[in-house]
């Protein structure tokens, strides 16, 4: 096992390294001209030709690879295009708020949807049941811009409240930090709800008719005891993989959420950085997040293999 | 003889690495199967039994190599399956069939009896698609299975009837081997009886050998030509099968044989019953595995590994009360006189 | 330190005023002389200054230069006013108005408003607080150039000291640059030496990003802000609200249909005339606008004077007949195939398209949408590589810009790859004249014939919205300044 | 086959899911018939009008006629979900099938390709598929697809890495099965529970992903309607002409409902131990 | 001996594709305290589903149709709350089931799903646990619990599986004990210590065993009474001296006639003829074994056969007995 960690870890350098290939290339494949964008409709030929000069734009690619792919590899991510702002620090300030934003909708989607799919996969095909999917089915397909519009409408409209503009760091002012992230980690949980109770339903129920749930039962257990610790723990793993992805998709940024309610967040970054053709910001955190992908996904096979005792990795 | 062998067991063994802990470090190993020798002839019925947990299962599936042995031979004709690639092999086990100790898990919950039983003859072509009907209906007919069952699924049915299924999906392949893994054991004596009348039945008709593997000793009894006896994964003897049932040299064989049921409710007899359980096979015991257990323990057993060695013509044991090298102190040891094992002579 | 802001935040605290301005972009840098988003200019605008501004009038007057002179068309003398300190402490000087009008020229900065001081020859310092500026021919765009917030003076050593000034900002202006967290806020805090008397009046501006306008809407009819610009969609929601006033003003923004002139059908000048005749202004301004938008020529009305009167041009007064005929003229009687390309990020352009392509089936011009993202527009734009695209343009502070940069054949910012030689002498002229009325009346000509040469269906210019809170005084937008908080306060 | 129609006309849930469905279809395929207007028809007299009798769902901020655009919308947005989900799906299907089923190196191989994959940011790589393939639906929806193949890929291969520990899978090897006939006929039918769930998740994710990428210009072009666009339009009118939002809102959640009910009830029916 | 489980007239029905079969058909038995009762019987003959049927544990599609079974006297099983037959189920009645490798909960260690039992049904302190699940690991025959416990049932062989389940059965020292095939998956050694320890707990704590098997010499080795049972229908009742001397059914002749046949090599194995109805024919009136009977009667095709007192404490349902009776 110590031995698949070591190894999974130094897979990372293939996968960062493909990922730094890929993204590089695909920066320069996607028209657009970055110092066209910074400079906008004023700027005079000349002025683009040396604003591109200074980013190194008119070497060989190689070298410019090279060039960059060097400073990464010795922690300068370079800076930004556009802003000039180092790009790590603001990745890694950046990931903070992400991080904390997804830890707490996850969490709020787990509470939200697990006991629910529990629920409906024990009262299988009953109205609870029937009710409890059409909930969790419109935490899917609503689309969770719309449910923040509506949140935000109604809060201010009938509540008179906005949450607070200007974003603190948890560690400056937790209780101002939580108000500002509570909202938006609510809206994502219950979009994310949604499908982890559709998945934990159907699993539980599948686990629910496994002879060993008999044995369990004929032991005395309680109906609880067989969910919770028996079924829930056999289910878990297409819910962790799951999970897994969401958590891996909302640490990459959630755009519209981050955008929505002003949050500072991975995706507002790698946006702005995309349609503004920054392409040193877009490369790094393009590189960032695979790290974290892979990183999770990580976490999310060792936890496998945490809970299946019969899953090994060799 | 040893030339004309349809397979060989040469020396295999089979360790488990035993993790523990999250980072599930491989801190030892089980050694389910440790170096077992053994040859099976053509048409004959080869039996394994022993304690559960001593590796009959796990000899079976490293032969088919279902888990790849950590050592050894298996010469099946001649030809070390081992040497085969992969895709080879697959062709290869169309003569080399197995029948799972747990008819509950192993077949495919979503399969119904037909789909189950067309596969096989399907992945081997052994007929075209339309002949393969008639084929499973063959088989299942002679399992005891209806027409109608053919469209259900496995967990509809009973344990036994489970295991029927099992069986017909091994043997509609027409196999040359057919490793039996306590084949009839979930089965009631009724079906248990058409199961072995069929199975004897297939085996003169086709000319099948077959590794039976079983812990039911009136079973092995009734269809074996020799019997093999294992515990804690080694060969502790083999033999023909009167020699052994009238016979017994080791002492686990002696107290295998003397705890067969009865069923005659009238006549309880005595047995040995053996203190202690298998000794976990990832710490052995020093010496002897059955040393443990042995109403006839003594030092030396403590301290060396007895040699498997023929005793008599075809009777093959490891004990140091048949040493017949020339160590003086076994002559000492004879036949505990107070143990409650009956009809046991040591000759020689 | 967090009740007083919290405090603020609730707008009732003496102590501190603090004015809290959402925007709906994040700046993009914060260097002067690199950096022309809106975004941008809005929050360097207050940290730096340049010699000369406009007054609410649109009347130039000074700013960091007390007073000039101009000894012939060619030659500026700028007096500075004395006692002028940086932001750092130390004085600023003439040495520093050089310096700054050196770096925007210099080729390795890079700077995008080099082209307006491409006729400056010689800068020469006089003394501490004298400079001149020498131009190579008579430039009336020179002192409206100066008032460009991208003219900024600035500190050689901040310059020096961090490559470039995108993420520090040292300046003479009212306010002090505290600090920006990205995608969130920038803050500034008054500027406690500022020279002019009484000025700011505020202690601190925090502008923050929220580029959700129902994020603004509701901030702003909460009190979490002051002050927010809105579109004419939701100023007409807030007209309900009683603690927040909705301030308009016509901006210099227009929208615009540009041709690419060399390629067929548009090289044929009756076919843009065509195409201008079937389409519907008012219908724009009505349906995308709210009708919160006037009908424009290339110089917007918000220009004053400079405008002309767009309402009688004959190619605004929709005529299906007359454009069928002019497409039958230039040889498409059955009309044409053709995409139009919009960028994706802004609804009013796509809503345009949408329009127009209605407006223009009518004479049998059969138009696709093709909507693109912004980096992609922005490259389609510059390379013109769409036969038409919509887009929007600010006409700037003086006509030269709406007249010469978009159009002239050597205009920067002329990409339709129109050329026209009556026309380039024209625009050419009226940057040469100094004097005023003569200058108005080669524009008026100029715009009849740009309007008349349709290299460019100049559309409508939208009104803009500020929605300021009420306890805000001391606030008034307008075109060129919309955002002067100088005399702001809160009660 | 036969059993299975009998086995979902029982199953009523399923059936209303499969109608619901149908009816969609039937909507997009008969747009022309059955919507009153032109999608791209304009009344200018009747701009953001609420619900009446001449334009039941009420008109957007062009005058036109929101209902009409929903009946085109289906085809667009049922285009983009089941091409979407199909590339995504069937694609993870293998993928995962394929990394589960063998692990060790094809495993890591597969996995850290899906892992690059999925880091890349969605929009990006549309943008870069549309920039090779040329700008059009059909390239937007295969980047859709792609972008979800990372997704279906690990659901697949986590139920594939547990279904595999079954001794039936053994059984299966013993009999000299091939390892793809393996795959196909005993590890698949046996991962399909999490995989419908997965699917019908897909759906609603496809067209709404469709709207975010239509924000970029990547999706289907106006005047021509899909719900994600609409919705994605409506949402600034959100307050005083709600019904622009509503009904594309509505219709989305009618559509994924009925993929719903359907997958569900599809699952069941695959499932031998629930007849 | 007064009884301490009493099964009445239980008829046990499933619904394949809207039609009901009934799988087990009015089925009475009596098990007496301390008594160790058996019930064989052909592959598919519903014994699994009798015993599951007590303790209310019958997959969704099967339920109990007719009948009850009573506990104690006073107990009515079936008709127990959910509530109420959680306490008699590990600690009253506890069950081994037929196959042991699905049978526990594969995420589990062999520790965990043993003390778990002793967490439901009362409270014992850690070192009460510890010692408790060490001695009935030792009592089923292992030698060194303490290393099986941090083990997972995937690393266990069948039969220490099977022990395993028998150690988690007998840890609440239940009154009645049913096993289904306990010993199916072991070898003679280790059955003869379980058949052993059954014997030694019905002494020790006066539990009742009701075993399921097919092997009529575990029946013979520790039954006092048994029940044979044919296609979900008691066919045959009475003390086991009575059923291997006196066989009275055709279906037990055969049967044992097919265990003596055992024991010599190559010779044929008697079998009962013919294979066992489908429930679509069972579902018919008329006897169940009518077609692979070798006295078979026209009344048997007709007719449900009760069930005949043929001596003192020696019941069988056949026609055969009408006459004699
Ligand atoms: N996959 C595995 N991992 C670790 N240990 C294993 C594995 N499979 C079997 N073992 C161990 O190997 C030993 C032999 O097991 P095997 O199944 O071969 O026994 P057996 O003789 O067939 O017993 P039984 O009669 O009970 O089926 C046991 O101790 C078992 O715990
Ligand atoms: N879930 C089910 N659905 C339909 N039929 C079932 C189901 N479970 C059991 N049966 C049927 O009920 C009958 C009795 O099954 P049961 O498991 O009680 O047999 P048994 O006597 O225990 O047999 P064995 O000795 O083989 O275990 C069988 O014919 C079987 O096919
Ligand atoms: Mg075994
Ligand atoms: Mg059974």
């Amino acid at each position: 096992m110590f031995t698949y960690i070591v190894r999974r870890l130094l897979m990372l350098i293939p996968v960062l390294f493909g990922v730094s290939i890929f993204i590089f290339f695909v920066m320069r494949v996607v028209p657009g001209d970055v110092a066209q964008t910074i400079l906008g409709t004023d700027a005079t030929p000349a002025a683009l030709a040396q604003l591109r000069e200074n980013f190194g734009l008119n070497l060989p690619l190689y070298q410019q690879y090279l060039n960059w792919i060097g400073g990464v590899l010795t922690g300068d991510f370079g800076e930004s295009m556009r802003t000039g702002k180092a790009i790590l620090p603001d990745i890694l300030t950046r990931f903070k708020l992400t991080f904390e934003l997804t830890l707490i909708a996850a969490v709020i989607s787990w509470i939200i949807s697990i006991p629910l799919g529990i629920i409906a996969a024990t009262k299988r095909n009953s109205k609870t049941d029937f009710g409890l999917r059409i909930v969790s089915l419109l935490g899917v397909s609503v689309p969770n811009f719309a449910l923040a519009t509506v949140i935000i409408l109604v809060l201010s409209l009938y509540f008179s409240y906005s949450p607070p503009v200007g974003y603190v760091g948890f560690f400056e002012n937790p209780i101002k930090n939580l108000e500002i992230i509570i909202i938006p980690a609510i809206v994502l949980g219950t979009s994310m709800a949604g499908a982890v109770m559709r998945m934990t339903r159907s699993s539980i129920l599948e686990i629910l008719r496994q002879d060993f749930i008999r044995t369990i039962r004929a032991k005395g257990a309680k109906e609880k005891v067989v969910i919770f610790q028996h079924a829930l723990k056999n289910a878990m793993i297409p819910i962790l993989t799951i999970i897994g992805l969401q958590i891996g998709t909302l640490l990459g940024g959630t755009v519209i959420i981050e955008q929505i309610f002003s949050l500072p967040g991975l995706g507002q970054l790698v946006l702005t950085a995309i349609t503004q053709r920054d392409f040193m910001v877009v490369q790094g955190s393009v590189l960032f997040i695979a790290f974290i992908f892979v990183m999770i996904n990580l976490l999310v096979d060792l936890l496998y293999s945490y809970l299946d005792p019969r899953i090994s990795y060799k | 003889m040893e030339n004309n062998a349809i397979l060989e067991v040469k020396d295999l063994t089979k360790y488990f690495p035993q993790k523990s802990g999250f980072i599930k470090k491989t801190n030892n190993y089980v050694r389910a199967v440790d170096g077992i020798s053994f040859s099976i002839y053509p048409k004959e019925t080869f039996s394994l039994v022993g304690e559960s947990g001593c590796g009959k299962s796990t000899t079976g599936r490293t032969i088919l190599r279902l888990q790849e042995p950590t050592s050894g031979q298996v010469l099946f004709k001649g030809t070390d399956l081992l040497d085969y690639n992969k895709r080879e092999f697959r062709k290869l086990r169309k003569d080399l069939q197995m029948i799972f100790q747990d008819p509950y898990s192993s077949l495919n919950p979503r399969m119904t009896v037909r789909e189950l039983l067309k596969e096989p003859v399907l992945t081997h072509r052994l007929v075209s698609k339309k002949d393969a009907e008639k084929l499973v209906q063959d088989i299942a007919e002679k399992v005891g299975l209806s027409k109608e069952q053919l469209n259900r699924h496995p967990h509809e049915f009973s344990g036994g009837q489970r295991q029927r299924i099992s069986i017909a999906r091994a043997l509609v392949l027409n196999p040359e081997l057919v490793i039996l893994d306590e084949a009839v054991s979930a089965l009631d004596v009724s079906i248990q009886a058409q199961i072995l009348n069929l199975l004897m039945d297939l085996q003169e008709e086709l000319e099948l050998t077959y590794l039976f593997i079983s812990h039911d000793l009136n079973v092995v009894k009734h269809v074996s030509d020799r019997v093999g006896v294992m515990y804690l994964g080694q060969m502790m003897e083999m033999t023909h099968t009167d020699e052994l049932y009238d016979n017994p040299l080791h002492p686990y064989t002696q107290s295998l044989l003397s705890a067969i049921p009865s069923t005659n409710p009238f006549q309880k007899k005595e047995r040995i019953i053996l203190k202690g359980d298998v000794p976990d096979p990832a710490n052995p015991p020093s010496g002897c595995p059955f040393r443990l257990r042995c109403p006839k323990a003594h030092e030396r057993c403590a301290i060396e590994k007895p040699a498997y060695q023929e005793v008599k013509s075809n009777h093959f044991v490891a004990c140091h009360l048949y040493d017949q090298s020339e160590n003086p102190k076994q002559a000492r040891i004879s036949v505990d006189p107070t143990s409650a094992a009956h009809t046991t002579k040591v000759d020689g | 330190n967090d009740e007083s802001s919290d405090k603020s935040s609730e707008g009732n605290s003496d102590a501190e005023q603090t004015l809290k301005i959402a925007n709906d972009q994040e700046p993009a840098g914060l260097d002067p002389h690199k950096t022309p988003a809106h975004s941008s200019v809005r929050i360097y605008s207050k940290i730096y200054e340049g010699l000369v501004t406009f007054d609410q009038d649109m009347k130039l007057v000074g700013q960091l230069a007390s007073d000039w002179e101009q000894p012939d068309d060619n030659t500026y003398i700028f007096n500075l006013v004395e006692g002028v300190n940086f932001h750092n402490g130390r004085e600023m000087i003439a040495d520093d108005v050089k310096y700054s009008f050196e770096r925007i020229m210099d080729e390795k900065t890079a700077s995008h408003i080099s082209s307006y001081f491409s006729d400056v020859e010689n800068i020469e310092v006089m003394n501490d607080h004298q400079i001149k500026f020498e131009l190579a021919e008579p430039n009336a765009t020179f002192l409206t150039n100066l008032t460009n917030s991208s003219a900024a003076i600035v500190a050689k050593e901040v310059v020096e000291e961090n490559e470039d000034l995108q993420q520090v900002a040292v300046g003479t202006g009212p306010f002090v640059f505290e600090k920006w967290v990205p995608d969130n806020s920038v803050t500034l805090v008054k500027n406690e030496e500022y020279y002019v008397k009484d000025e700011p009046k505020l202690d601190r501006v925090e502008y923050f990003t929220m580029k959700e306008e129902a994020a603004r809407l509701s901030a702003i009819r909460t009190g979490k802000i002051d002050m927010t610009t809105l579109t004419s969609k939701s100023a007409v929601l807030l007209d309900k609200e009683k603690n927040v006033d909705i301030k308009d003003y016509q901006s210099l923004e227009y929208s615009y249909v540009g041709f690419n002139v060399e390629k067929e059908p548009f090289n044929d000048e009756k076919v843009r005339q065509a195409l201008s005749l079937a389409t519907d202004r008012e219908s724009i301004a009505t349906v995308v606008w709210d009708g919160k938008a006037t009908t424009t020529g290339p110089i917007t009305p918000a220009m004053g004077d400079w405008a002309i009167e767009v309402e009688d041009e004959e190619l605004y007064m929709r005529d299906i007949e007359k454009a069928k005929k002019l497409l039958a003229e230039a040889g498409y009687p059955d009309g044409f195939s053709t995409t139009i390309t919009t960028a994706s990020t802004y609804a009013d352009m796509i809503d345009t398209a949408q329009l127009l392509q209605q407006q223009w089936a009518e004479i049998g011009v059969k138009a696709d949408i093709k909507q693109i993202e912004w980096g992609e527009y922005i490259d389609t734009w510059s390379n013109t590589s769409a036969d038409i695209l919509i887009g929007r343009n600010g006409s700037g502070t003086d006509p030269d810009r709406a007249m010469n940069y978009f159009f002239s054949t050597d205009g920067s910012a002329n990409v339709w790859n129109f050329s026209n030689a009556d026309y380039d002498k024209l625009v050419e002229e009226g940057k040469r004249t100094i004097d005023q009325d003569e200058r108005k009346k080669i524009y008026d000509e100029a715009q009849k014939d740009l309007i008349k040469l349709s290299p460019n269906l100049l559309l409508v210019s939208p009104e803009s919205y500020v929605a300021v809170r009420n306890g805000v005084k001391g606030y008034t937008p307008y075109a060129h300044n919309a955002e002067d908080i100088d005399q702001t306060y809160k009660e | 086959m036969k059993s299975f129609f009998k086995r979902l006309k029982n199953d009523k849930v399923g059936l209303v899911g499969c109608i619901g469905i149908l009816l969609v279809v039937i909507l997009g395929i008969l747009a022309p018939s059955i919507a009153p207007y032109k999608p791209e028809q304009m009344f200018t007299e009747h701009i953001m009008e609420g619900p009446s009798g001449k334009f039941i769902f009420g008109t957007d901020e062009f005058g036109r006629d929101i209902f009409s655009r929903i009946v085109y919308g289906a085809k667009v947005s049922l285009q983009v979900g089941v091409i979407a989900v199909g590339i995504g799906s069937i694609g993870g299907l293998v993928f995962g099938l394929i990394a589960g089923y063998f692990q060790g190196v094809v495993d890591q191989v597969i996995m850290r390709v899906m892992d690059v994959l999925f880091a890349f940011p969605d929009i990006l790589l549309a943008l870069t598929i549309v920039a090779v393939l040329g700008p059009s639906l059909t390239n937007t929806m295969i980047a859709i697809g792609i972008v979800f193949m990372p997704v279906f890929t690990r659901i697949v291969r986590g139920s594939v890495i547990s279904v595999k520990e079954n001794e039936y899978i053994t059984n299966a090897v013993a009999i000299g099965v091939s390892p793809f006939a393996i795959i196909f006929r005993h590890i698949t039918p046996n991962i399909m529970a999490p995989f419908i769930v997965q699917i019908t998740l897909g759906l609603s994710g496809a067209i709404l992903t469709e709207a975010a990428l239509s924000f970029l210009g990547l999706g289907v072009q106006p005047p021509n309607p899909s719900w994600g666009v609409m919705l994605n339009a409506s949402r600034t009118y959100m307050e005083f002409a709600p019904w622009t939002i509503l009904f594309p809102a509505g219709a989305i959640v009618f559509t994924i409902f009925c993929f719903n009910l359907f997958g569900d009830s599809l699952r069941d029916i695959l499932d031998p131990q629930l007849k | 001996m007064a009884s301490l489980l009493e099964i009445n007239n239980l008829s046990i029905d499933v619904k394949v594709d809207k039609e009901t079969y009934n799988v087990v058909k009015n089925l009475s038995l009596s098990i007496g305290k301390k008594q160790k009762y058996g019930i064989v019987g052909e592959s598919g003959s519903g014994k699994s589903l009798t015993s599951l049927s007590i303790l209310q544990l019958l997959p969704d599609v099967l339920n109990v149709s007719e009948g009850n079974i009573v506990l104690s006297n006073d107990l009515d099983l079936t008709a127990m709350s959910t509530k109420e037959i959680l306490k008699v189920r590990g600690k009253e009645i506890s069950m081994i089931f037929q196959e042991p490798m699905t049978a526990l909960d594969p995420l589990f260690t062999v520790e965990h799903q043993i003390k778990e039992i002793l967490r439901f049904h009362g409270k014992y302190s850690k070192k009460q646990m510890d010692d408790m699940t060490i001695e009935i690991l030792d009592k089923v025959g292992f030698a060194k619990p303490k290393q099986l416990l941090k083990k997972y049932p995937h690393q266990l062989s069948g039969g220490m599986r099977q022990r395993i389940m028998i150690a988690m059965a007998l840890i609440c020292k239940p009154k009645l004990l049913i096993a289904d095939e306990p010993t199916t998956a072991l070898d003679v050694t280790i059955q003869a210590q379980i058949l052993d320890l059954m014997k030694q707990l019905t002494n020790d704590y006066d539990t009742s065993i009701l075993l399921i098997t097919h092997d009529l010499g575990v029946i013979a080795e520790i039954c006092e009474r048994v029940a044979v049972m044919y296609a979900g229908t008691l066919v045959e009742e009475t003390t086991v001296e009575k059923l291997f001397s006196n066989p009275q059914h055709p279906y037990t002749k055969g049967l044992l006639q097919s265990i003596n046949s055992l024991g010599e090599k190559g010779k044929r194995l008697y079998s009962i003829p013919g294979n066992v109805p489908s429930p679509k024919e069972t579902n018919k009136t008329g006897c169940r074994f009518a077609s692979r009977c070798p006295y078979v009667m026209d009344v048997c095709l007709h007719e449900d056969p009760p069930l005949f007192t043929v001596e003192d404490d020696h019941y069988s349902r056949c026609f055969l007995h009408r006459e004699e009776v």
